[in-house]
Order: structure tokens, then sequence, then C-alpha cells
């Protein structure tokens, strides 16, 4: 009964995190959404008795992929509309003018 | 409109699926008795105990039974990392400061790190060596001891990892695991085979050539991830 | 040791992970050592083709553990002449980018040797691998290659181009994954040939979606229309020898893995056609839109999608015929173009927006280029004494054994076009004059003898085509027979061992 | 237990069915929908590792058998080979993870550089290559 239970569990917060990283505009909280994912998608394999799978699942898909992701976010911009960064290109030269 | 007809595509490609998983019931055996070899995983689990002397069937399979795949493998993370060093190269001249933009990062940090580290490394070293035996091997073990080093490259600004001993380990570790195949192909077998005895099964010495090249590939995963993170964390964002 | 498919595989990879090292001996050797590894590539399919004429097939086993359930490595004529064919153009390809590069220091110097080699090792694992999955371990290692050479000018446009074509190529691999997991769920082996015996127990409606699922992902990499809008730009960014080796090898290692798909894995008769239309419709749109470019790498970039195209009408009209003209197609294209592209790349070398009209007059001073080039173009077009001619006559009169009119028609009308857009630019090349002062590059003698090379070949081929017909029909005759080929690598045991 | 595990198994099958092949296929659904339709070169990527997630995830449940154990003989399950769960897509995916990872770590590298060429990361304005 538990297996049903902890089945239907994670199927759906698995699909929650994942329509929550596609559907946020913050790209730092899109990556823990895929952060989530992977950690939800090595339960299940681990569930699936594939203990190989679930642990690279969880070395490659948590830590990796998401420090990857974070790296490249600091690189380039946070917010996906690039407003915020128009705002404050409009500030700087707001400033430099007064 | 292009979202109508994205959803609808979608809706296409999820019906077709669909209708091809149904006709494939979950949970069915498509074994077919393990004995009797009609199916390719049939055979790996009637004989890896006897053959290869490995107690992880998917060990055997990666390493023994498709070992030009792990190949591939170690050689497509190899590439990573040279595209990326490649894609994201400045030139002696355009360079200001090799060091990494280190936030000051706290003491809780610092000091749990310094802690955390040698036991994340040690994990990792474990689940390499231990590949044939439990659950676990050269690339899950490469991969935790990359986020141990990934730690340390995070607190502390001073620590380096010292780039020529990586460059020697990462083609040291690869040139081990072609030669493992040349040398089966050398005494007279074909290429990555399994030559020396292969020892009890559940005996940490078991398997012969198998928990040796896992052993090298945890040492190449390792020190090639380690590798893009350390490039990755150099970048500097223009602001 | 004696001479196996293998060693295809590991001597590159052993060069690979050494350069690293050997480059802290002394700066030239990335340079020298890529050569080295491809020459001996030469020799190893000149040692094979001998085994293959005499003996059918050759089959090796990887790891010790016999065919389904290890990995093998299959040969068979026509994998061996395709890839004794990217051998030498491998070799070729390497002498002419031997100084290339203006100025590059250590560090890309490295990668790129590392990456264009490995990238001619994933092509020729490609074709001769005989396990599905390794098949896709292969795509990668060549997708991931092409990218990073894409991008490996320092400009916009390369890194534009290269994310275009990884995340097409990231979409194809998830395909082909997806693919192979159905496949492997109706008939629970990875190896070809026992999935080309057991095929016919897949009922039909699961069958049509792995063929399309495969075709989709092979598509991408043998440039079918719908999916190749990542090639012209990949072509055209890349640098001149990367640019050379895509039109020449990795094209032909996605066509021959396509081709392999529906020829060998499948039995199903829609293949066939989806192979003519898909064909039309690529050659059509590929060869309109080379009429209108400006920039010569984008036009070369189109014309071999267009030429693709041919090669799989040819192989879907399916009789012996028409396979051997596909087959000459290939050597005759993966020829022509790997010359158009090399010469093309030093008539643009100085100029910034890389355009035909900054070809004025060039010829007066690079004569020899020139005219190498004004070769490439009318054998591509296909006139009678250079070698595209033939390819064109066996394709055309294979159609006309099937009496399909409209292919014929089709076919001529799209040549005239590749005539119009190539006369055009070897006229502006010789009768307009200098407008613009460009300094021109003049290539090093090491360029000089790969291009020469190969026009020696086309017209070689063109005055003695039966010099390689007798051995493609025998390589045709082969691929169609599926029986012998699962026969021979499931039952007998005649490895090399 | 083992028997009413099974009946359990049976009774509900159809749920887990959907369970684990409907979430695979959804998140496949998932990344394709953000590769498509979103604009910012990192939701891209997003939506490619989704895509690859699903996959992974397809591949491992058609591996699994009704109360099978995992594929290891460890001490006390030397002579179990007939309860064990398939081994085969296991090792596949376990490949395909790796390759997962690597082309993510090139795609956001290219991310990266052609933030610094056009100062911004949204797809629709670095169409400088046209057809």
């Amino acid at each position: 009964m538990i297996f049903i239970i902890l089945l239907i569990v994670m199927a759906v917060l698995l699909l929650a995190a994942a329509i929550y990283s596609i559907v946020n505009r913050d790209l730092l909280f899109a990556v823990m959404g895929t952060g989530i994912v992977s950690v939800i998608l090595s339960l299940f394999f681990y569930l699936l008795q594939a203990p190989d799978v679930a642990l690279t699942e969880a070395a490659m898909g948590i830590a990796l992929t998401t420090i990857i992701f974070i790296i490249t976010i600091r690189n380039t911009t946070r917010d996906e509309n690039e407003i915020i960064d128009k705002e404050e290109e409009m500030k700087m030269k707001t400033d430099k003018e007064s | 409109m292009k979202q109508v007809f994205i959803i609808i595509l979608l809706i296409i490609i999820g019906y077709f699926l669909a209708n091809t998983f149904v006709e494939i019931p979950f949970g069915g055996n498509r074994i077919g008795n393990v004995e009797s070899n009609e199916t390719v995983a049939g055979y790996y689990l009637s004989n890896t105990a006897k053959k290869t002397g490995v107690a992880n069937v998917i060990t055997a399979i990666v390493v023994n039974y498709r070992g030009l795949d792990t190949l591939g493998e170690v050689t497509v993370l190899f590439l990573a990392t040279t595209g990326l060093a490649s894609i994201l190269y400045r030139r002696k001249e355009e360079e200001e400061d090799t060091e990494r933009l280190n936030l000051p990062s706290s003491r809780i940090m610092r000091s749990g790190v310094r802690v955390l580290f040698p036991a994340i490394v040690l994990l990792g070293i474990y689940v390499f060596i231990h590949g044939h035996l439990t659950p676990g091997g050269g690339f899950q073990g490469g991969t935790i001891v990359a986020t141990g080093f990934l730690l340390m490259l995070i607190s502390y600004k001073g620590f380096n990892t010292d780039h020529n001993r990586m460059v020697w380990i990462e083609s040291l570790a690869g040139l081990s695991f072609v030669g493992i195949g040349i040398w089966g192909l050398l005494s007279g077998n074909t290429f990555l085979e399994n030559t020396t005895n292969i020892g009890v099964v559940n005996s940490l010495i078991s398997g012969g050539l198998i928990p040796i090249i896992y052993i090298v590939v945890g040492f190449k995963v390792a020190v090639e991830l380690t590798g893009i993170l350390d490039i990755l964390l150099k970048i500097k964002p223009k602001k | 040791m004696v001479i196996s498919p293998i060693h295809y595989i590991f001597v590159p990879l052993v060069a690979a992970f050494a350069i690293p090292l050997l480059s802290k001996l002394n700066k030239e050797l990335p340079r020298i050592i890529p050569g080295i590894v491809l020459f001996y590539n030469i020799i190893i399919s000149f040692v094979l083709m001998q085994e293959v004429n005499e003996v059918g097939y050759i089959s090796e086993v990887i790891a010790g553990w016999r065919a389904p359930i290890g990995i093998n490595l299959i040969i068979t004529p026509f994998s061996g002449f395709l890839v004794s064919l990217i051998s030498v153009l491998g070799f070729l390809i390497w002498l002419y980018g031997f100084r290339f590069k203006k100025v590059i220091d250590d560090g890309e110097l490295r990668s790129y040797n590392i990456l264009q080699m490995m990238m001619i090792t994933g092509a020729i694992g490609i074709i001769i691998t005989g396990d599905i999955f390794n098949l896709f371990v292969f795509l990668e290692i060549v997708a991931i290659t092409a990218v990073s050479l894409t991008s490996f000018y320092r400009g916009r446009d390369g890194a534009e181009a290269g994310f275009k074509y990884l995340l097409i190529g990231g979409f194809a691999s998830a395909m082909i994954l997806l693919a192979i997991l159905i496949l492997y769920t109706q008939v629970g082996t990875l190896n070809m040939a026992e999935i080309a015996e057991r095929m016919h127990t897949v009922p039909t409606e699961i069958k049509s979606t792995i063929l399309i699922l495969f075709i989709v992902g092979f598509g991408i990499e043998a440039e079918l229309f719908p999916l190749n809008g990542w090639a012209p730009d990949a072509y055209s960014q890349a640098p001149g020898p990367t640019s050379t080796a895509f039109a020449g090898i990795v094209v032909k290692a996605g066509v021959y893995g396509l081709i392999r798909i529906i020829f060998t894995l499948f039995d199903i008769e829609g293949a066939y056609d989806f192979l003519i239309i898909a064909g039309l419709i690529t050659m059509i749109i590929a060869e309109a839109a080379a009429l209108k470019q400006t920039n010569l790498k984008r036009m070369l970039a189109y014309s071999s999608i267009g030429q693709m195209g041919l090669a799989l009408i040819a192989f879907g009209i399916g009789t012996k015929e028409a396979v051997f003209a596909a087959m000459f197609l290939l050597l005759n294209h993966a020829i022509i173009k790997s010359l158009l592209f090399m010469t093309g790349s030093i008539l643009m070398y100085n100029s910034k927006e890389k355009t035909i009209s900054s070809l004025h007059g060039i010829a007066k001073r690079l004569p020899f280029i020139s005219i190498l080039f004004a070769i490439g173009a009318f054998a591509i077009v296909g006139l009678p004494p250079f070698s595209g001619f033939w390819s064109k006559l066996y394709i055309l009169s294979a159609a006309a054994d099937k009496e399909m009119i409209f292919l014929i028609v089709t076919i001529l009308a799209v040549s005239v076009i590749e005539i119009i857009y190539y006369f055009r630019v070897v006229s502006k090349l010789y009768f307009a004059e200098g407008t613009t002062n460009v300094e021109v590059y003049k290539p090093k003698i090491n360029a000089k003898i790969s291009m020469l090379i190969l026009g020696i070949a086309i017209f070689v081929i063109g005055f003695y085509p039966d010099l390689v017909t007798g051995y493609l029909h025998n390589a045709a005759d082969i691929l169609l027979d599926k029986a012998s080929y699962i026969q021979y690598v499931l039952n007998t045991d005649s490895t090399i061992q | 237990m083992q028997e009413q595990f099974n009946e359990i198994f049976i009774k509900y099958h159809e749920i887990i069915t959907i369970g684990v092949y409907g979430t695979a296929i959804a998140l496949m659904l998932i990344g394709l929908y953000a590769i498509l339709m979103k604009k910012n070169l990192v939701k891209i990527v997003i939506g490619l590792t989704i895509l690859d997630a699903g996959i992974h995830l397809l591949f491992v449940g058609i591996g699994y058998i009704q109360n099978g154990t995992a594929p290891i003989f460890s001490p006390g399950y030397e002579n179990s080979a007939d309860r064990m769960v398939d081994p085969v897509p296991q090792a596949l995916v376990l490949t395909a993870i790796i390759i997962g990872f690597a082309v993510t770590a090139v795609a956001l590298s290219l991310v990266i550089r052609l933030y610094k060429h056009h100062n911004t990361a949204k797809i629709d304005q670095i169409k400088h290559l046209k057809w």
C-alpha cells in the first residue's frame, strides 16, 4: 500500500516541481525547481529498484547540474524578462546625468 | 496564437506516446525465464556471478559486457571539458587575473567545509572502489569527489587545484583505461577483455579487471568535473 | 596485434588523451599527432578493405562476449568503403588545415586538434558499430565536438550557430534515446543484427512509432528538410577545415545511420517512399535557398544539403542500381564538396563579411585555387568529363528503370538551378574586374598538395569510373540482402579471435 | 506481506502504470513546452534537462518487474537471479545521465558567451544569422 501512496505523491510532486521551474520568472527559483525534480527523480529510481541510477541522479542531477545553472545565472541575468536590468540601466543613466 | 499551436502539437505527441506505452505493461516480466538466453538481460542475470565474478550486475554490464559504451562515455566527458575550455577560452592578453571572484563566505561555511571536505572525498573514493560490490561506481564516486572539491572552491579563495597535476591525472587515467583495452588485444583476446582471474564473488578483490577500470574511471570523472567547475567559476560577470 | 576495426577507435583515443601531456614537451606536437593518427587510419582501411573483398564481412567482438551479449564492430563492403573514404578525407583535411589558423595560442591549438580528430573518430564509430546504444554514444561524441568547433572563433555568430546546433542535436538525441527505449521493450536486445532478426515480431503500430522517432533523430544529423535549420549556420561559422569535415564526413555518417536504420533494421515498405519524398523536399528547398545566398560558405552548405537529398532519393528508389548510384554519389560528393569548401575558404580568407561579391577578379591573383574551384563547380554540377556526371547519370537511369518521370524532371530542374548559382560564382571569379583590393591569403604548400590530390581524384574517377563501380556494385548487393548480415553476425562465430 | 503486495499491485495496476509512465511522458511534454515556448536561453536549457529527466524515468520504468529486487548479488541474495529487475535499461540510463550533463554544460557555456556578446539572454534578440 505504501508503494502506491509513495508513487502517487512523488508523481504529483515531480510534475509540480517541473511546472514550477518552467513557469517561475526568477531564474534562481527555476533552477531550484530543477534541483527538486532531481531529488524526487532520485527517490523514484530508488523506489523502482535502481540504486545505481538513484546515486548517479543524486550526485549528477542535484549537485552538479544545479551549480552549473547557478554559475550561468551569475554571469547572465537573474530575471527572465530582463525588466529589472533595464530599470537598473535607467537608474545608472539618471545618476550619471544628475 | 503560437502557444495554441504548440499545445496542440504537444497533445498529439503525448497521445502518440501514450498509446504506444499502453501496450507495454508496467512491471511485466519481459526477461522471460532467466536460464534460457533468449533475452540479453536474462543472460546477464544468470551469468554475471559465474563468469565475471562481480556482485553488482550493472557494473558488470557497464564496464565489461558493454565496455565500449563506457569508453565512449569517458571520451564524451573529456571532449566536453576540452570543448568548454575552447568555448570560454580567454587569450593571454584578455585575461586580467585568473583567480575566482569569490564572495566572502561566512565563518560557518568555511569551518563546515573544512570538516566536510575530507568526509565527502572519502565517501567518493569508497563509492568507486566498491563499485563492483555495492551500488555505485566510477561515475557516481567521481561526481561525489567533484562535489567535495566544489565546496572547497566556493568557500576558500586561496584554494586552487593545481592545474598541472590535474592534467596529469586526467591523461594517465584515460590512457590506462585504453591501455587495459590494448593489453586485452596484446594478450591475444579481444579489446577490453577481462583476462585475469575473477576470484570469489563477494570479496573485495574479485571481478578481475572490472574494479580497476572503474577506479580509473572514478579518478578521471572526478578530475574532469572539477576542471569544468573550475573553468566556469573563473568567468567574471560583466557588471 | 592483427589489424582490426577497433584500431579506428582506440588509436585516436590514445592520441587524444596524450595530447594534453605531450603539448607540455613541445608546442608543435598537438599539430602533428592528428596527422599520424589519420594516416594510420588510411593504413587500417587499406588492410581491412582487402579482407572485406574476400570475406564479405568483418565482425569484431569487444570485451570477449559474443555478438548479442556484448558489443560488436561490423564492417560490411558499404561501411568499409565509407570508412576508407572518410579516413582519406580526414587525412587530406588535416594536411589542408596544418597551418591554416592566423594566430593561435597553445590552449586553442590543443583543443582544436583534439576536437577535430575526435569528430572524425566519432563519425567512423557511427559507421562501424553494430550496436544501437553504441551508435547513440558515438553520435553524442560527434555532436559535442561539432558544437565546440562551430563556436571556435571568438566572434558572435559562432556561439549562436553552436547553440542552435546543440539545441536541435539535444532534441535529436532525446528522440533517438526514446526510440531505443521502445525498441528494447519489444525486442529485448540492443544488437542491430538481432533486432533485424526479431523485427517481424513487433506490432506494426509500435514499429511505425519507432521508425518515426529514428527518422527524426537521424534526419537532423543527415540534414533532412524540416530539421536542417542548424546546418547552414554551423557550416558558415565553423573554421575552414571543420566545415570541410562537416560536409565531407559528418553528413555521410548521418546519412549512413539513416540508411542502415531503414534498410537493415526495418522492413516497412512505406519507408522507401518516405525517403523519396523527404529527399525531394530537402533537395528542392535547399537548392532554392542556395540560389539567393550571398555568403559563399552558406551557398556551399545548402548545395551539400541538396546533394544529400538527391542521395536519399536514390536510396529511396531501392533497386540495386539505385543504391549503387547513391553510393557513387556519396563518393563523388565527398571528394568534390571537400575541394569546394577548401578552395572556398581560402578565397574568402580575408574578406570580413565573406560574401560572393568580394570575390571579384581574384582569379588573377590566385590562379591555382580558382582553377580548382572551377573544376569542383563543374564536377558537382555534373558536366561530362568530371566524376559528378557519372553519378547523376546512374541516378537518372535508375529512376528511368522505375519509370519515375516526375523524379527525373525534378532532378534535371534542380541541376539547372545548380548550374546557375555555381556559374555565377565562377564568372565573378574570372570575368568581373577586381574592385576590392583585399590582400589575398596565399595558401602554403601543404594546403596546395591536398587540394591538388582532390582535383586529380575528380579527374581520375571522371575518366575511369569503372575503377570504383565494380566494388560499389557488390557493396550494393550485400547491403540489400539483410539475411546474410544477420546470419553472419549472430550465428557464425568467425570473429577475429 | 508478499501476496498482499501482489494483489494490491494487480488491483491498482492502472493507477501505478499511469503513475510511472504518465509522469514520465508528462515530464517530457513539459520539457518540450519549455524548449518551444520560452524566450530565455537558460529556461530553454532547463527545458532540455527536464526532457532528459523524463526519458531517464521512462527508461528505468520499463525495466521494473513486479516485486523484483535490485540486480545486485549481495551476500544474502546469491541465487535470487529470477526475482531481479531488468539491469540493462539501468546500465543505459547511467550513460545517458552523464551525456545529458555534458551536453548541458556545453550549452550553458554557450549561453554565457552569447550573453557576453549580445548583452541579452533572449533568443529572439539573437537572430543575427538568417536563412
